[in-house]
């Protein structure tokens, strides 16, 4: 591949940025559109990514020069099955997020920009394959998002802010640590620094030396992921964020956390992976059930689909940690899944914030009569949600399920509960919010979708139903990807991913 | 037929391509013109597929397997249509009776303002159960599992605005997802121990050879339980009297004839991994004797038309589970047959009262409406006759089979045989006392109210389902056992090795089987018996000294022995409670500590804050003190 | 034997100048006290053969600095004499320990560890008079070493650094002119409560 | 009387002596004479260094130190008069905004 694609996928948007903030800044109904249309760009690009892609293992379009030499860190990008779906994914959730920001009134311009520059750092994430540019890239991400919570939130958005940058960089600054800790074991071992990851997958290291990198990597993620108990940034930050953010921040940001795990702690450290599994899916399957639990009893409904996320991601923890060929998979394909449906859920609570400036449950009622249009799309996406089968979010929790059970039943059937607390938490805030007669006054004229906000969904309910009757689109690209990943801990360590052959008994 | 095969998948699709053209037009067209549409799609989704059925019974076309498209290829779910003789026959019945309660529907829903949108979610519901009955994957069996769940979500709760009804169907729903819980699990054991989901590769290709009755009685019981939540059996059978809050014609086609046999559908289907057990059957029997004598019992003592019948109903399924516990799965999905007739029939019958009533659906509020609705009198008064199991009705056959499964295999059934027998008696008593209730009696109407029979769009299908509860027992007619041969291929492998029983399995006319039946029509008959005397004949001394006597017992059964408030208090309500508590873990524990240590830090930094007292000369003497510490420590280390 | 009679006066001067820089309660004696120690510094350069350095020290410290100050002395005016009183809990307690700890450390260096140069071939207080001879402190030998010519002892020439330094100088003098001519725009506000 | 020894000693004493007035003085103005000092006692120890080592880096090393000195007593009592005027005074301890 000649053509540097993933480069320019990361420019354009960063271009984008500096276009829209070059327009003139009285001109307040040029700003979204120019910056609509040229968040189009980067899902063509995606798209042709997409179409480009071979299912097989490996990286492809890769691009690799040098950074700094000396200490070998070179601009190396590339994506693989695991990968491509999330840059899907961002480029996707971009577009909808900015179309779904005509209320932001202060200084629309520099927030359209932040978003654009927030969907550069995303995608240089994913495709970074040198370690020192990926942490480049997960730190300035924080940038953006820092700025969107902290400028354009609710009320506590200062607290939310903070809190939710302290939370990462804590997390991140361990990371670096651990990346330094590589480069200098590879030099040890080969005599060249290097932080590429490629060159880092061929160090052979100590049981003891794992360990420890994969606690520190694993904190790293698990606090993005984020999950049991470095969780409470989560739901702060999503009530206090604007739409905007909450859709990138549950979408596509906490993908950040299960990314890495499958990108750095399960390739890299193999042998630790193997023997802190069990530690990893004790969390997970708390997060599930504790996430569930929590999110019952929320008030806010904002705040009761943060909750649903921590415990969606765990499902991905869980299939991530699984070590079987449809965990991972579940595992990938449920990141997608839950940025979409996840996504869709944050856009409706924001639209709804946006016609009666409150987000309790409390407030609402008997919206069905007032809004049909509305109520029905989100009795889809809770659906879709819950797990409905022959939508996007069973297939990912289902592979999850089944390829978990395989290795770990006990945890399996604990998180299957998971499953049954999503019914309870989301159809009893449905029932609050929009069954019965419309008791309060205020809830009586309030506005159905309008044409812009009904365009903003029908790409996601095109997903959500795809993804949901027809996931061999992605499983497809993505299964060669995480099958490597099984090869090489089956390679490294005494781990056997169980197979089944029809006919023959299991285990 | 042959070219239909190809085409099956058309019996999902129209009902599906009907609901999705109604759901975006549906709104732009008149009355009754949505529900023509809706009545098309399935009606000619039912044609096809008695099309399809022809072949079949007349033996000139085996079972065969359709295969759609590929879902999750790593764990061997797939998209593909099994059209046997079971899954026919279910198809049959779904299409049939589903398309008598979508003309029924036209009558009943007319004037609503969601007129179209009920048909949107009717036609969805059929492509839903179609979807299961159909599926020759468990993973495509469970979407339909799921997506019927969804749809009786939606008609549950079809009057939102009715507190009640939203309440209900989220119960429906949450109740049913506790049994999809365990079905997962089993989906998951399934999975692990086969290496796959479709059933041509599990359960119908020898798994005695996979399996040991250990793990096949784990899935069994995990069925079991899935099978117990979407079917109403003990302990989950809570739903369905709440459900009765949807559309009539909703509590007729999905809580009655169609989706809450799916559970019984799924052991019949799976009736070879049930066998492996030595226990699975038993407690599939015991579980649906015990639904079927409570739902009985509290059956005695509802007064709303609808809730008599949805107790009925979960009686009924109790004697279904009973059969296939049995080993009886003939007759068990006989029975799911008649059932679905005569108790459609039922309900639509109590929503032409109900509509003829002016939505009035306390029995005590009735009475002497066999002048004002003698199509519906008529037509009830089959049905009632079937379900208690009057000779030659319906249900007397089916229902006389169960019974004789049961004895056949002995020993504990025996038990269970008798709990049978009482049920039945019960089953004619509180049929009958609703019958006399409504139709017979002085008018104990509200002022003012003046019953109409309903339309011709609800009294067609009354009668068209009248005919069946009639016939349909000659179906299966001990001597002539049409369907027992006709299912023979789906069910002649099994044969339980543990339920040996000195009797033959299939009872001819011999001297047996025939007083089983006497006994079965006499207890009917006694049934009705009584609660026509109780009712109709006594005098009303008898009938004040009746109720004195009773008051306790009818007292627990009207209020179905407080089960709800039972799981209120020992479920829910902890469960709350526990929601609650966590939450507060979450905030004061978990964030708590997250905020403590940024609050220590906070801390330290402010009594650290008069060391920055702003006065320079200060930091010049701390920076002066640092240079000279740093001065002698590299001084004294290079040891100088 | 001239040194040590030199060393001996302007050594004396040259604290007796330090000493009333920092006493002295008028900051004109302070003045002129830095001004008597400074002169010493340039006797002490010319007898280490920094002719160059030497006039430098005169014209730009004394000369140029210290009148730079002195003006700023009389602008902010002459008679202001500064309270004396010290105002720091603690302060003078900290210098004294502060100067104490130097003293004894270096007594405890010097004499106790008996104390030595670290001495380079060809350098050192063995080779102070032949270095005296060699070397040479007009301003073409200190060109030379600065600037890198040829023959010069070292090559390495200080060039660029001296450039580099001239710059700072630039902006060191646009820095003031910045600070002298141009008032702030407005009145930052300090709010109390951010303080805390 | 060879060797650097004597000037280094007297370079040190007037070292102490220039830092003892920066942290004991209030007065910007004599603090920065101070450094000053402290600079100059500096430059004695360069200029003495080289010629005990017989080269001329001790005494270029003076120029650098002199110009640095130079600048930052331009901007130092540029400063000082920024702040007399609109303070009226010259004293630091009044300068303690960035108190913590």
């Amino acid at each position: 591949m000649d053509f540097p694609m993933l480069s320019v996928l990361i420019l354009v948007p960063v271009l984008a940025a500096l276009v829209v903030m070059v327009l003139p800044a009285d001109r307040t109904e040029l700003h979204l559109p120019v910056a609509l249309v040229l968040s189009l760009l980067p899902v063509g690009l995606a798209g042709i990514l997409f179409a480009r892609f071979e299912s097989a293992a490996g990286f492809q379009f890769v691009e690799q020069a040098a950074l700094i030499e000396r200490w070998g860190i070179s601009w190396h990008l590339g994506i693989d099955g695991i990968a491509l779906p999330l840059i899907l994914l961002t480029t996707i959730l971009i577009p909808i997020s900015i179309a779904a920001s005509t209320s932001i009134a202060k200084s629309p311009q520099l927030f359209l920009a932040m978003v654009l520059l927030l969907e550069a750092g995303l995608i240089g994430v994913f495709s970074a394959l040198d370690l020192i540019v990926f942490f480049v890239f997960f730190e300035a991400i924080l940038i953006p998002m820092y700025f969107i919570i902290g400028i354009w939130g609710s009320e506590n958005r200062i607290y939310a802010a903070i809190k939710f940058f302290l939370y990462t960089a804590f997390g991140s600054a361990l990371m670096l640590a651990g990346i330094i800790a590589l480069s200098v074991l590879q030099q040890q071992k080969t005599g060249f620094a290097s932080f590429d990851y490629s060159d880092l997958l061929t160090l052979e290291l100590t049981p003891g030396t794992q360990a420890w990198l994969f606690a520190v990597f694993g904190i790293a993620f698990a606090i993005k992921v984020p999950m049991f108990p470095v969780h409470t940034w989560l739901p702060d930050a999503h009530v206090q964020a604007p739409t905007a953010g909450s859709v990138l921040l549950a979408g596509v940001m906490l993908k950040l956390g299960t990314y890495g795990f499958l990108r750095f702690n399960l390739p890299l450290f193999p042998d630790a992976a193997v023997k802190y599994a069990p530690v990893v899916a004790t969390l997970a399957v708390i997060g599930i059930v504790y996430g569930a639990a929590v999110a019952i009893v929320q008030t806010d409904l904002k705040k009761l689909v943060a909750y649903s996320s921590v415990s969606h991601l765990g499902f991905i923890m869980l299939g991530i940690v699984a070590f079987t060929q449809s965990g991972l998979d579940g595992g990938v394909i449920q990141m997608v899944n839950h940025g979409i449906t996840t996504g869709a859920l944050f856009l409706l609570v924001g639209m709804l914030y946006e016609r009666r400036h409150t987000k309790l449950i409390a407030d609402f009622g008997g919206l069905q009569k007032t809004m049909p249009v509305f109520a029905g799309v989100f009795l889809f996406s809770t659906f879709a949600s819950i797990g409905l089968p022959g939508l996007n979010g069973f297939v990912g929790e289902f592979l999850v399920l089944v390829g978990s059970y395989a290795t770990r039943p006990a945890f399996a059937i604990i998180a299957t509960a998971g499953v049954v607390l999503a019914a309870i938490y989301l159809l009893w805030a449905y029932e609050r919010v929009f069954t019965g007669e419309p008791d309060k006054p205020e809830n009586v004229n309030v506005a159905d979708l309008n044409l812009r906000e009904t365009l903003i969904f029908v790409p996601l309910i095109i997903l959500i139903l795809t993804l949901g009757l027809y996931p061999k689109v992605l499983l497809d690209r993505i299964e060669p990807s995480t099958a490597a990943i099984i090869d090489r801990i089956e390679a490294t360590t005494d781990f056997v991913e169980p197979t089944f052959v029809i006919g023959e008994p299991g285990e | 037929m042959d070219f239909l095969a190809d085409y099956l998948w058309l019996i999902i699709a129209l009902p599906l391509a009907g609901a999705v053209a109604l759901h975006f037009g549906g709104k732009f067209l008149p009355e009754p013109l949505p529900g023509l549409v809706a009545v098309g799609a399935i009606g000619t989704a039912f044609l096809i597929a008695a099309a399809a059925f022809v072949p079949l019974a007349t033996g000139e076309a085996e079972a065969h397997i359709l295969m759609l498209w590929d879902w999750m290829p790593g764990i061997g779910a797939a998209f593909e249509i099994r059209w046997d003789q079971l899954s026919a026959l279910m198809t049959l019945i779904v299409t049939g009776v589903g398309t008598l309660i979508h003309i029924y529907s036209i009558g009943y829903m007319h004037g609503d303002p969601r007129f179209s949108r009920f048909f949107t979610y009717l036609n969805l519901f059929a492509a839903s159960m179609l979807t299961l009955v159909l599926a020759n994957n468990y993973a495509m069996m469970f979407v339909g599992w799921e997506l019927v769940g969804l749809c009786s979500y939606l008609l549950i709760s079809f009057w939102f605005t009715r507190p009640s009804a939203a309440a209900a169907g989220k119960k429906a729903f949450v109740v049913n997802r506790i049994g999809d819980f365990a079905f997962i699990v089993g989906l998951m054991l399934v999975f692990t121990q086969f290496g796959s989901l479709s059933m041509s590769e599990t359960v119908l290709s020898h798994p005695g050879e996979v399996l040991s009755p250990g793990t096949a009685t784990a899935i069994a019981i995990l069925f079991l339980i899935g099978a117990a939540g979407k079917s109403a059996q003990i302990p989950l059978y809570v739903w369905l009297p709440d459900a009765m809050e949807g559309p009539t014609p909703v509590s007729a086609l999905i809580h009655a004839a169609t989706m809450v046999t799916a559970g019984v559908y799924l052991i019949a289907r799976n009736a070879a991994i049930f066998e492996l057990s030595p226990v699975a059957l038993p407690i599939v029997a015991t579980v649906g004797a015990a639904t079927a004598l409570v739902a009985a019992l509290i059956a005695v003592g509802q007064n709303d038309i609808k809730k008599v019948l949805a107790y009925s109903t979960v009686s009924q399924l109790g004697y279904m589970f009973l059969a296939v516990g049995s080993a009886g799965y003939v007759a068990g999905v006989f029975h799911l047959m008649t059932h679905a007739f005569f108790k459609a029939l039922l309900f639509l019958g109590a929503g032409s009262v109900i509509h003829g009533m002016h939505e009035e659906q306390d029995m005590r509020k009735m009475g002497g409406l066999r002048t004002a609705m003698p199509i519906t009198h008529a037509t009830m008064l089959v049905a009632t006759l079937a379900i208690a199991g009057i000779f030659p009705f319906a249900g007397f056959f089916s229902k006389d089979e169960i019974l004789a499964s049961v004895f056949a295999n002995g020993g504990y059934y025996l038990v269970l045989w008798g709990v049978g027998l009482f049920t039945a008696f019960l089953t004619a008593y509180y049929m009958t006392r609703q019958y006399i209730m409504v139709f017979w009696g002085k008018p104990r109407w509200v002022e003012g109210l003046k019953p109409h029979e309903s339309s011709l769009w609800m009294t067609v299908p009354l009668m068209v389902l009248a005919v069946l509860s009639a016939g349909a027992g000659f179906l299966n007619t001990p001597q002539l056992l049409t369907l027992e041969h006709y299912l023979e291929p789906v069910f002649e492998a099994l044969h339980p090795a543990h339920l040996e029983s000195e009797l033959p399995r299939i009872l001819g006319m011999d001297g047996l089987a025939f007083g089983l039946a006497i006994v079965s029509l006499g207890v009917a008959v006694i049934g009705i018996a009584t609660a026509g005397f109780v009712y109709a004949r006594s005098s009303e001394r008898f009938r004040q000294w009746f109720a004195n006597a009773t008051r306790r017992p009818m007292n627990a059964s009207e209020n179905a022995f407080w089960v709800d408030k039972f799981y209120g208090k020992t479920i829910v309500l902890p469960g709350k409670k526990l929601a609650q508590g966590l939450a507060s873990f979450d905030s004061f524990f978990v964030d708590g500590a997250v905020n403590g240590v940024a609050g220590v830090v906070q801390r330290i930094g402010m009594s650290l804050k008069p060391l920055q007292s702003g006065f320079v000369r200060s930091y010049g003497a701390t920076f002066v003190a640092g240079v000279i510490g740093l001065v002698i420590f590299f001084l004294t280390r290079g040891g100088l | 034997m001239t040194e040590i009679v030199l060393f001996g006066i302007f050594g004396t001067v040259a604290i007796a100048g330090a000493l009333s820089v920092i006493l002295a309660r008028n900051p004109i004696y302070s003045a002129l006290g830095l001004m008597s120690t400074m002169f010493s510094l340039a006797v002490f350069y010319i007898m280490h053969l920094g002719h160059f350095v030497a006039a430098i020290q005169i014209i730009v410290y004394t000369g140029a600095v210290m009148t730079l100050f002195l003006f700023v002395i009389m602008l902010i005016g002459v008679d202001r004499s500064e309270d004396t009183a010290e105002q720091l809990p603690n302060q003078r307690r900290i210098v004294v320990g502060l100067g104490l700890t130097i003293a004894i450390t270096t007594v405890v260096l010097t004499v106790g560890q008996n104390f030595k140069w670290v001495t380079a071939p060809g350098s050192g207080p063995a080779n102070w008079d032949a270095n005296a001879e060699a070397t040479n402190g007009t301003i073409q030998a200190i060109g030379r070493v600065l600037f890198g010519a040829d023959g010069a002892e070292r090559t390495a020439g200080w060039a660029l650094p001296f450039e580099v330094v001239s710059l700072l100088l630039i902006v060191a003098a646009v820095g003031a002119i910045a600070l002298a001519f141009f008032r702030p725009l407005r009145k930052v506000e300090i709010n109390p409560t951010e303080t805390d | 009387m060879a060797g650097p020894t004597p000037y280094m000693a007297l370079a040190f004493i007037l070292f102490v002596i220039g830092a003892t007035g920066l942290l004991t003085r209030r007065n910007a103005l004599i603090m920065f004479m101070s450094v000053e000092l402290m600079l100059n006692s500096v430059n004695l120890t360069f200029v003495a260094a080289g010629r005990a080592i017989g080269n001329f880096t001790g005494q270029v090393s003076v120029f650098f130190v002199l110009v640095v000195a130079a600048a930052e007593v331009v901007i130092g009592l540029a400063i000082i008069v920024a702040v007399f005027q609109k303070r009226n005074s010259a004293s630091v301890d009044e300068l303690s905004e960035m108190k913590g």
